[in-house]
């Protein structure tokens, strides 16, 4: 006798977090076997998300009552906490589910040195777990929480390897994630004190155009786009993903940054959603053209293999801006740009990881004397660029199908009369070819006639994960019917 | 069984060698030729299969939802079968040619691996059944073949490759956005006969305008239309089996197909002429015909000259499409086949001269008659088909292209066919003539292939027997044009099938 | 079996052609060269009457038949170059190249007997241009540089050739709806198709103003070469036209006269030009052309007179057959000069076997001359002709004159270059000389004898004052010529007449043309200050760069993001 | 008199404070820009983090009844939050002194064109002489 | 009284933000430190006038004590350190701790540049008003204090902010605490201990009033974790006022701190996470929810966590203040 999924799913969300936590506390408090209780957990947290996605999608909620939430400790909003999944978190969880799980293994090879072990598991199994929650999280203050959880992990990550580079990008990304969580808490203050409650859910029900509104709105969108590098805030991303641990980067880029603007698209599409003027999505428009170009200039400009990737996160980005305007002419453009930063995140991910085998590999990154590790390492580099092909937005990979739903949704704003249109289909077309400019600095060298150098060993692991998590990336595009359909299990969105 | 299972076979005949090649350690070279051959000929025979069923009449279609209301969808009919039919020959060929051609040299693994991603995106091409599906395997096509044109790794060829990618992805892009527009417009349709766009053409005679100049800018930098052309004589640092491959069978002809689609099956032609666009597509194919020609002329390196001949004879595919009347569209899909095969053959033999001898300009052509016949005839074969004497392929599209343009009532059309069939001869009969007869004082530096060891051949039997046999066959599809089962006959079933053939037939 | 039979002619010096190319050491093989031009003769011989085939798969649907007008062309190509096939083999028997040589030369014979056997557009364009393009390679077999010149003049022109005859064809096909040669002259090509096709062909016939690649390549071309060239591979083009033009009820007024006004110069003025030589093979060549222009005359009287078109079209015909012999025989003859023999005997066979053909030109009575002048002249008197037309006979007669100067002009110049007596002569050219000329004689008792193909030849025709006198003029003019220059150098006229113009203004275009030429296909490196570009570029980003990484400006960044925000969310 | 009452009233707690707390806001924005030395700007963070809070706070105090006290809970764990992140921020700035020798921020992406590995990873866990200073600061002393 | 409190109010915050100013003016960083402390003794009597005693008690505790205690260290280790590279000999103490180039660099911030002044001024006034703006405009809500109050009887304490923190909202507590452990990890991975400078107190005056204090110390901590579920106090509290204590231990002797054991340290600093985890998972799998508790289970569960969690916070910030991780974490 099974019951309907609907009963289970409550459990499985709260399991979830609990899960997540319990990993992340166990192999605190046991660092000498951290690294075999980040596998096991990382493993079964992969696949508690794989089964809660399952419950989820078969439980086949009606659209509008999709969201599920669960009051913590048996108290409801808004006296309690309300975790809340629907299709949007959903569709986030089961990506950092991935792109973690692919980065857990690569760890196994990349933290080898048993002290750094001991340091490394543990927090990464909190980051890990910060993002679930976050992921989950249905109330402001809690996000706030949960984005400090994420930061000052990722932080401690980004430090990870002790370099002056490394600990001056930490410092950095610290003090900016302070002052973006700050701004955020501000906001969320004064949603509190305008309506005196915390809950998402409550809180849309109750905002309207004031304000008090506008203030938080603005607070808080611009916090979170300093977390989510959005141009031109980005400058902290390069150093700190450049100079980061090679897993790390790939978390930080791949879904630390999404993360944060998982939380943007949320408010705009819930609380602050009556505040939208078309000025605004121009504004964000713009924004997201100035952040493609310069992101791909900084990432021609580069010298070292992880910075131009560290740069392309903030050209990619622009896309998920320009992506703003459009979803003020269609509203269902916003599935388009959660598909979009999935995708992306998948494959900056594998990119980080190929870079980082090729940077463990060479004993450095800079791109002009890694020919030989190139050379020497067709599969890292084939890695490289499968990845980097789904950033360009070229078939067969998930991000042409992105890719393809963004311009579908440009071509849409300009059938609709809107002249700008044009500037934003120029840039999400042009952007793919500077994606392609820049992919092609990384994988050209590989080409090169002359000597080959297999550089350090690396271990299997460093060497398979990339290439298996670029495959997932490229075949994404297969997934796009299904991740769409998730997406529109999310209630209140358009 | 079932029709989308062999269509899927088919492109996985190549797309799985192809993936099992990248990881094989580049000492497993029997493997590797197994599997590359083995993939070669389990295509050629599954595409006669579907030959065979097609020409039966039955209906073959495979769909695999990619986006809310967007499949990617393969099908089979009879102008996809053309160029399915066309690449899987002229793979195996080239793959027998390529495995000689590299023999002994390194980063053999890559090269095969990317060789069959190529063939993959082309049948993909051939078999794809809507124009998003024509997109994915086209940029599929750009991105697979760039590692080709790259892979001597000098700079000039990388800077060529850059060149390429410059070219193409830009096209892909104005590309994607027009057939993203398209679609917007008039849905993701599957390629129907006569276009499915009718219904637009009241309220939206300016976009379908616009839309098919960008659709042809899309297409014509792989067709290598004027304008858009300079990256393929660029593109000839690559190795021979390459450039016989962009020339003859992938990518330009993948733009010139594209073209076929766009205009027969997305438009129509009926609409195309009424909205005006046929003309002007046919100016501009004109007018690449005669600059190939001239630039071809100009041109000492014997790739270069091939290169632009290119340029030139590609548009002929373009001409007899713009000339939207069975006859020239006969002559146009004729050309298709015959092109690549008669290309495919002289690249191959400048691949030869180059491999064996050292030799790549024209000027050092001079009595290599004697040292390598066969492959000096083959040469002539080509070049003469290219000029379009009978009985060779050449003639045949001239032929009906010909007869096209005066059946369009576009006589200049004419004019510029002996125009550029004067300027074919100028620049193919030196190098034969210096082949045959002219007089080489200095011995032969030979042999550049030293690990090669010396053959019963004139050269190393793989580089050999793929000139002999893309010249025999070039020779015997113009010779035995009549048949049913000749490109022409299979033109004239596709043209017969989807446009009212007039009376006669020629 | 028909289509086998006429297939075989074709193919049969193709399969040589192929299998000396395969295996150029096999001496053997070159012996079966002369051979391969007999199962022609024999079909011309003894063929059953209308004989046809018709094969579609082939090329898009061949016809293949053998009429009477084939049959004598047939005849005559066969025959004459089995005699120069002959004559090759001991004319070439030192050469090394000898094989490369054969080969052009059975791929010409392929398309020089094909292209009589075709009845459609396609497969006659196919052969035509086998013939022109293979005949390329026997111009420049010498391989010096007399002859690249003239083999690139050769080729220039037979390419034009080929491409006007393909459009002229193409438009003619399509105004008829089908690619029958016959449907298409019934179809009467008109405006463009026929100015092509008059001019495709014409070129490869030697017409006036494209005439001038014949006096280069007949010296330039080995001996036996320049016998096929001018006996039956320019006759190729006649016969076109007479496939091709719309020789019907009604004519064609306007495109007669041109043939005739062309023909009637051409005859004129070759042999004044051909009489201004030096060579003696120059000598022949205009002297063919001359002829050609009296070929040229008789279709175009066809045309201005469709009611004896039967007659004149069959008279021009064996115009055709004559002079291609006989012109053959002379131009054996001029590869002859080193087999003076010593005995008496020989001598004088020696001497008749130069003068025979010559008389049969000139119209001689008794020879072929006679009989195919004569037949051809024979319409004329009954019909009146319009305008300067009327002259046109008298014309006519008179170009025997011209004729009989231009052939003093060979013999006293071949007389000139006659080498010492030797022994031990080559049999097989002596052979193959002796009979060709021979023929002067045994064409006309043969005609006389059977009248082949309802020839309208009696047996006066071989007599006639008309033959007489102009030749008796020009034996005499002839003679005071010599009188006059005896003794100072001979006035002479450059070879080639309008092809040195030309090739004065390719040269003056040449100059240009090294400019033109392309360089190597290289991409271009970046140039230097693009470079220098960039790279201050990457210097002002990073900079840009470092800029926004100042605290300070990140802080005013976020503080001015705040503000803009707020700003644009004011409704 | 009753102007001034109502001027009390005005000015209560619930008003007054969360101006305070935006001023102090707004300083610890204004200190961040225009200070450099880290442990400053960590200071002006945590003013600007004591601004939130009592604005918070004094929007719990606004109304009739007793203060919320969750808006109070929320402050409390704000603290906490602040401690450990300064605390953190601490350790860096001692570990970034130890390595490059100051405690301001380096400019620009240091990492470009910079050898990374110029401090050894080794350097990390055991003990190892300091790196050599970067050469370059954001301003000049 | 309401004029005098607006008075006392417009004072205090006056203060407030005139030590704010000066502190961020400050160009001496131990300058600067000191009135940051006493911003934070002045935060804590606006906490009190805010009637926020918890708030207050925690302010003065750990925003004025121990970040101050942290702010003071460091720059005590800063100065070391540049002492340190400035003699060129690695851990000897420097000859003259007041060594003028070093304690500069170190210490010493100079005034910012003019350029950014008007901006940052200008920006700062903006924000500042349209947040004042936004403020003016709010309702006087009262929050969730009623809806807290209906629910006090089935929270299983008397104290509504320790309900709040430890029952209603015991989600955030629970990530507060891991907050505090992933600063302490992230501290940890930077290095050891012992390769951070430290100079030994001077004199024998700390260690003296050590043995006053610290019994002292325990006892109020002990006690505020206890009155933290019926009055101001709680395990925060207690946490930062045993963690104090510990702090001054360790001040007492930075070179010689005790042979941590690797184990039982880990132990102690998840104690508490990991014990407040336990019984969310009980909770859950108990039908109570996450982090939910049977009601008559509710007062002990509490008690125990806060036990807990206080252990681990004062180990945590003791360790915290130490910066780099004991030689025995590696072992």
């Amino acid at each position: 006798m099974i019951e309907a999924p609907e009963t289970w799913l409550p459990t499985a969300i709260a399991g979830l977090v609990g899960l997540s936590l319990a990993v992340a506390v166990v192999a605190t408090a046991w660092p000498r076997q951290a690294h075999r209780i980040g596998l096991f957990g990382a493993l079964a947290v992969f696949a508690w998300v794989l089964g809660l996605s399952a419950l989820f999608v078969a439980a086949g909620p009606e659209a509008e009552a999709a969201a599920t939430r669960v009051a913590l400790g048996g108290w409801e909003a808004p006296l309690g906490l309300m975790l809340h999944l629907d299709g949007l978190s959903m569709t986030l969880l089961v990506l950092t589910a991935i792109v973690a799980l692919a980065t857990s293994l690569y760890s196994l090879g990349y933290i080898h040195d048993r002290i750094e072990r001991r340091q490394f598991w543990p927090l990464w199994l909190w980051l890990w777990a910060g993002l679930n929650m976050l992921f989950l999280s249905g109330d402001a203050f809690n996000l706030y929480i949960t984005l400090e959880v994420v930061s000052l992990s990722a932080v401690a990550l980004v430090a990870f390897t002790g370099t002056a580079a490394a600990v001056s990008g930490a410092v950095r990304y610290l003090l900016i994630n302070i002052l973006g969580s700050l701004s955020f808490l501000m906001g969320v203050v004064l949603l509190f004190g305008e309506h005196g409650v915390l809950d998402l859910v409550l809180l849309e029900a109750r905002s309207e155009a004031g304000p008090t509104e506008r203030m938080a709105a603005v607070l808080m969108t611009a916090g979170l786009m300093l977390k989510a590098a959005l141009f031109p805030l980005h400058v902290w991303l390069a150093p700190a993903h450049g100079s980061a641990p090679a897993p790390v980067s790939a978390v930080l880029s791949g879904l630390v940054v999404t993360g944060s603007f998982y939380l943007l698209l949320r408010l705009w599409m819930g609380v602050f959603a009556p505040l939208a003027t078309p000025a605004f999505g121009i504004l964000i428009g713009l924004l997201g053209v100035a952040a493609l170009i310069w992101g791909s200039a900084q990432a021609l400009r580069a010298g070292r293999l992880k910075s131009i990737v560290a740069y392309s996160t903030v050209a990619q980005f622009g896309y998920l801006l320009v992506a703003f305007p459009l979803m003020l002419v269609d509203p269902d453009a916003w599935r388009v740009v959660v598909f979009f930063a999935v995708v992306h995140a998948l494959a900056k991910a594998s990119v980080f990881l190929a870079a980082g085998t090729l940077q463990h590999a060479a004993g450095h990154d800079r791109l002009a004397e890694l020919g030989g590790v190139l050379r020497a390492r067709p599969r890292t580099v084939f890695a490289l660029g499968l990845a980097g092909v789904s950033l360009m937005g070229l078939p067969f990979t998930g991000g042409f199908i992105a890719k393809y739903l963004l311009l579908e949704a440009g071509l849409g704003t300009i059938l609709a009369g809107s002249v700008i249109g044009v500037l934003w289909v120029v840039a999400i077309a042009g952007g793919g070819l500077l994606a392609a400019a820049y992919v092609l600095r990384m994988v050209a060298p590989a080409f090169h006639r002359g000597p080959e150098r297999a550089g350090e060993a690396v271990s299997p692991w460093m060497d398979w994960v990339p290439l298996g998590l670029a495959t997932v990336a490229a075949l994404a595009g297969f997934a796009g019917t299904l991740t769409l359909h998730t997406l529109t299990l999310t209630p209140g969105a358009p | 069984m079932d029709g989308g299972w062999l269509l899927l076979a088919i492109l996985f005949s190549s797309l799985g060698p192809g993936i099992a090649i990248f990881f094989l350690p580049e000492h497993r070279h029997r493997l590797r030729i197994t599997l590359n051959l083995g993939g070669a000929g389990i295509k050629l025979a599954l595409v006669g299969v579907l030959l065979a069923g097609v020409l039966r009449g039955d209906e073959y279609q495979f769909s695999l939802p990619l986006m809310p209301g967007i499949d990617l969808v393969l099908a089979a009919d009879a102008l996809s079968l053309l160029f399915a039919s066309l690449s899987a020959v002229l793979w195996f060929v080239t793959t027998v040619y390529a495995i000689g051609y590299l023999e002994g040299s390194p980063r053999r693994s890559r090269f095969f691996g990317f060789f069959s991603l190529c063939v993959s995106a082309t049948v993909g091409i051939a078999l794809s059944g809507n124009l998003i599906t024509f997109l994915i395997f086209y940029e599929m096509l750009t991105l697979a073949t760039w590692p080709l044109v790259v892979h001597r790794g000098t700079p000039a060829a990388l800077r060529a490759g850059r060149l390429y990618l410059g070219y193409t992805l830009t096209s892909g892009l104005v590309l994607f956005t027009a057939i993203v527009w398209l679609t917007l417009l008039a849905g993701a349709e599957g390629f129907t006969p006569g276009g499915y766009l009718g219904d637009l053409s009241e309220t939206h005679a300016l976009s379908l305008q616009v839309l098919f100049v960008l659709l042809m800018i899309g297409f014509g930098v792989k067709a290598a239309l004027f304008p858009l052309h300079s990256w393929l004589p660029i593109a000839m640092v690559a190795p021979a089996p390459v450039s016989a491959l962009l020339h003859a069978v992938a990518v330009v002809k993948a733009g010139a197909f594209g073209i076929i689609r766009v205009v027969n099956d997305v438009y129509g032609a009926e609409l195309a002429i009424e909205l005006g666009l046929t003309a002007g597509l046919l100016v501009v194919a004109a007018f690449t015909i005669i600059y190939g020609s001239i630039q071809a002329l100009r041109a000492d390196d014997l790739k270069q000259r091939l290169a632009f001949s290119t340029v030139s004879q590609v548009s002929y595919i373009i001409l007899g499409v713009a000339l939207a009347g069975p006859l020239g569209i006969i002559g146009g899909l004729v050309h298709l086949v015959h092109q690549g095969i008669t290309k495919i053959t002289l690249f191959f033999c400048a691949g030869n001269f180059a491999e064996t001898l050292g030799i790549h300009r024209i000027s050092e052509l001079n009595g290599i008659g004697r040292r390598m016949p066969l492959t000096m005839l083959a040469f002539t074969l080509g070049g003469l088909g290219m000029i379009g004497l009978p009985p060779l392929a050449g003639f045949v599209t001239k032929w009906h292209l010909g007869l096209g343009a005066l059946e369009a009532e576009a006589h200049w059309v004419l004019g510029v066919l002996v125009l550029s069939s004067l300027l074919n001869a100028a620049y193919f009969l030196p190098p034969i003539i210096r082949g045959w007869l002219g007089e080489r004082r200095e011995p032969w530096h030979e042999p550049l292939r030293d690990h090669a060891g010396p053959t019963r051949f004139e050269t190393h039997w793989m580089l050999l027997f793929p000139v002999v046999f893309t010249a025999v066959l070039g020779l015997a599809v113009g010779l035995f044009s009549g048949l049913g089962l000749s490109p022409l006959g299979w033109v004239s079933l596709i043209v017969q099938r989807d446009y009212s053939l007039p009376e006669f037939s020629l | 079996m028909t289509a086998a039979l006429l297939l075989t002619v074709p193919l049969l010096p193709l399969m040589l052609a192929v299998l000396i190319g395969l295996r150029p050491g096999r001496t053997r093989l070159n012996h079966l060269v002369p051979w391969v031009a007999l199962p022609g003769l024999l079909l011309a011989a003894f063929a059953p009457p209308g004989l046809e085939a018709s094969i579609d798969g082939l090329l898009m649907g061949t016809q293949l038949a053998l009429d009477p007008t084939g049959r004598a062309f047939l005849a005559l190509t066969a025959g004459l170059w089995l005699a120069a096939g002959l004559f090759a083999l001991g004319d070439r028997g030192q050469d090394p190249q000898r094989h490369r040589f054969y080969v052009f030369w059975l791929l010409a014979l392929t398309g020089n007997l094909g292209l009589i056997l075709a009845q459609d557009a396609l497969s006659f364009y196919l052969f035509f241009a086998l013939m022109s393009l293979s005949a390329y390679g026997l111009v420049v077999h010498s391989g010096k540089p007399e002859a690249w010149r003239a083999g690139r003049i050769y080729l220039i022109l037979a390419v034009l050739g080929e491409v006007l005859l393909f459009a002229g064809l193409v438009l003619a096909v399509h105004a008829a709806g089908q690619s029958g040669l016959a449907a298409v002259a019934a179809a009467r090509p008109e405006g463009w198709a026929l100015a092509l096709l008059v001019l495709g062909l014409g070129i490869k016939a030697g017409m006036l103003p494209l005439h001038f690649w014949l006096p280069l390549a007949h010296p330039a071309a080995p001996v036996p070469a320049s016998a096929v060239l001018s006996g039956a591979m320019i006759k190729a083009g006649l016969l076109g036209w007479m496939r091709l033009l719309p020789f019907d009820a009604t004519g064609h007024m306007i495109l007669g006269e041109l043939l005739v006004a062309l023909g009637l110069t051409a005859a004129f003025l070759g042999a004044v030009i051909g009489a201004l030589q030096v060579r003696p093979k120059t000598i022949l060549a205009y002297s063919s052309i001359s002829q050609m222009g009296l070929m040229t005359t008789g279709i175009g009287l066809a045309l201005l007179l469709p009611e004896v078109r039967g007659w004149l079209l069959a008279a021009v015909t064996l115009y055709a057959v004559h002079h291609g012999l006989a012109k053959g025989a002379l131009f054996l003859a001029a590869g002859m000069q080193d087999q003076r023999p010593t005995g008496p005997l020989a001598s004088r066979l020696f001497a008749l076997f130069v003068l025979l053909p010559a008389a049969a030109l000139v119209g001689a009575p008794l020879t072929s001359g006679a009989v195919a002048k004569n037949v051809l002249k024979g319409p004329l008197d009954a019909e009146a002709l319009p305008g300067w037309l009327a002259h046109t006979e008298l014309l006519l007669t008179l170009a025997a004159t011209a004729t009989t100067l231009v052939l003093l002009r060979f013999l006293w110049r071949w007389r000139a270059g006659l080498q010492a007596p030797i022994e031990g002569l080559d049999h097989s050219r002596w052979w193959a000389w002796g009979s060709l000329a021979l023929m002067a004689l045994l064409i006309p008792i043969w005609i006389v004898w059977t009248a082949p193909g309802a020839l309208p030849a009696e047996v006066h025709d071989l007599f006639g004052f008309s033959l007489l006198w102009p030749i008796a003029l020009g034996l005499g003019l002839g003679w005071l010529t010599y009188l006059c220059v005896r003794d100072r150098a001979t006035p002479r006229l450059p070879e080639g007449d309008l092809a040195i113009l030309m090739e004065a203004a390719w040269r003056t275009a040449r100059h240009k043309r090294r400019s033109l030429a392309l360089p190597p296909p290289r991409p271009r490196r970046i140039p230097a200050r693009l470079r220098g570009i960039r790279l201050l570029w990457r210097a002002r980003l990073e900079a840009a760069e470092r800029v926004l990484t100042r605290w300070e400006t990140i802080g005013l960044l976020f503080a001015s993001a705040l503000l803009g925000l707020y700003l644009t969310l004011l409704p | 008199m009753n102007g001034l009452a109502e001027l009390a009233h005005t000015l209560a707690p619930g008003l007054l404070y969360p101006t305070g707390g935006a001023i102090l806001f707004a300083m610890g924005l204004y200190g961040l820009i225009r200070r450099h030395h880290l442990v400053l700007r960590i200071l002006a963070l945590n003013i600007m983090g004591s601004g939130v809070f009592m604005v918070l706070l004094g929007v719990a105090a606004r109304g009739e009844g007793p203060p919320d006290p969750v808006a109070q809970a929320l402050t409390l764990t704000g603290i906490v939050v602040a401690v450990s992140a300064t605390a953190f921020a601490l350790a860096l700035v001692v570990h970034l002194t130890r390595l490059t020798g100051h405690a301001v921020m380096l400019p620009g992406p240091p990492d470009d064109d910079a050898p990374v590995e110029d401090i050894s990873r080794e350097e990390h866990h055991a003990d190892g002489g300091p790196a050599a200073p970067h050469p370059d600061q954001d301003r000049n002393p | 009284m309401s004029l005098l409190l607006v008075i006392f109010d417009l004072v205090l915050l006056a203060g407030i933000i005139g030590v704010a100013w000066r502190c961020l003016a400050s160009t001496d960083l131990f300058r600067a430190v000191v009135l940051f402390i006493t911003f934070g003794l002045l935060l804590a009597l606006a906490w009190v006038r805010l009637e926020a005693p918890d708030i207050a008690l925690a302010e003065a505790a750990i925003g004025a004590g121990i970040t101050g205690a942290l702010l003071l260290v460091t720059l005590e280790r800063l100065r070391s350190i540049m002492a340190e590279r400035h003699s060129g000999r690695p851990h000897t103490p420097p000859p003259d701790p007041s060594g003028p180039h070093a304690l500069l660099r170190a210490l010493h911030d100079p005034p910012p540049e003019r350029h950014s002044f008007f901006p940052a001024l200008i920006f700062a006034l903006v924000v500042g008003s349209l947040l004042v703006t936004a403020l003016w405009h709010q309702p006087q809500s009262t929050g969730l204090e009623p809806v807290v109050d209906a629910h006090m009887d089935v929270s299983g304490v008397d104290h509504p902010i320790t309900a709040v923190l430890l029952n209603f909202r015991a989600y955030d507590t629970f990530l507060e605490l891991a907050i505090v452990l992933i600063a302490l990890l992230g501290a940890w991975s930077l290095g050891r201990h012992d390769l951070i400078p430290a100079r030994p107190a001077p004199g024998p005056i700390l260690p003296g009033t050590l043995r006053l204090l610290v019994p002292v110390a325990i006892v109020t901590g002990v006690y505020v974790l206890w009155a933290g579920s019926h009055a101001p106090g709680g395990a925060f509290q207690a946490g930062a006022i045993l963690g104090a204590a510990g702090i001054l231990l360790v001040l007492a002797r930075p070179r010689q701190l005790p042979m941590a054991p690797g184990i039982p340290l880990r132990l102690g600093i998840t104690a508490g996470v990991a014990l407040f985890l336990l019984v969310g998972l009980y909770g859950l799998g108990a039908g109570h929810g996450f982090l939910g508790y049977a009601d008559a289970w509710a007062y002990p569960l509490i008690i125990l966590i806060e036990v807990a969690a206080t252990l681990s916070i004062a180990l945590t910030l003791v360790a915290l203040f130490v910066a780099g991780r004991p030689a025995g974490d590696d072992a």
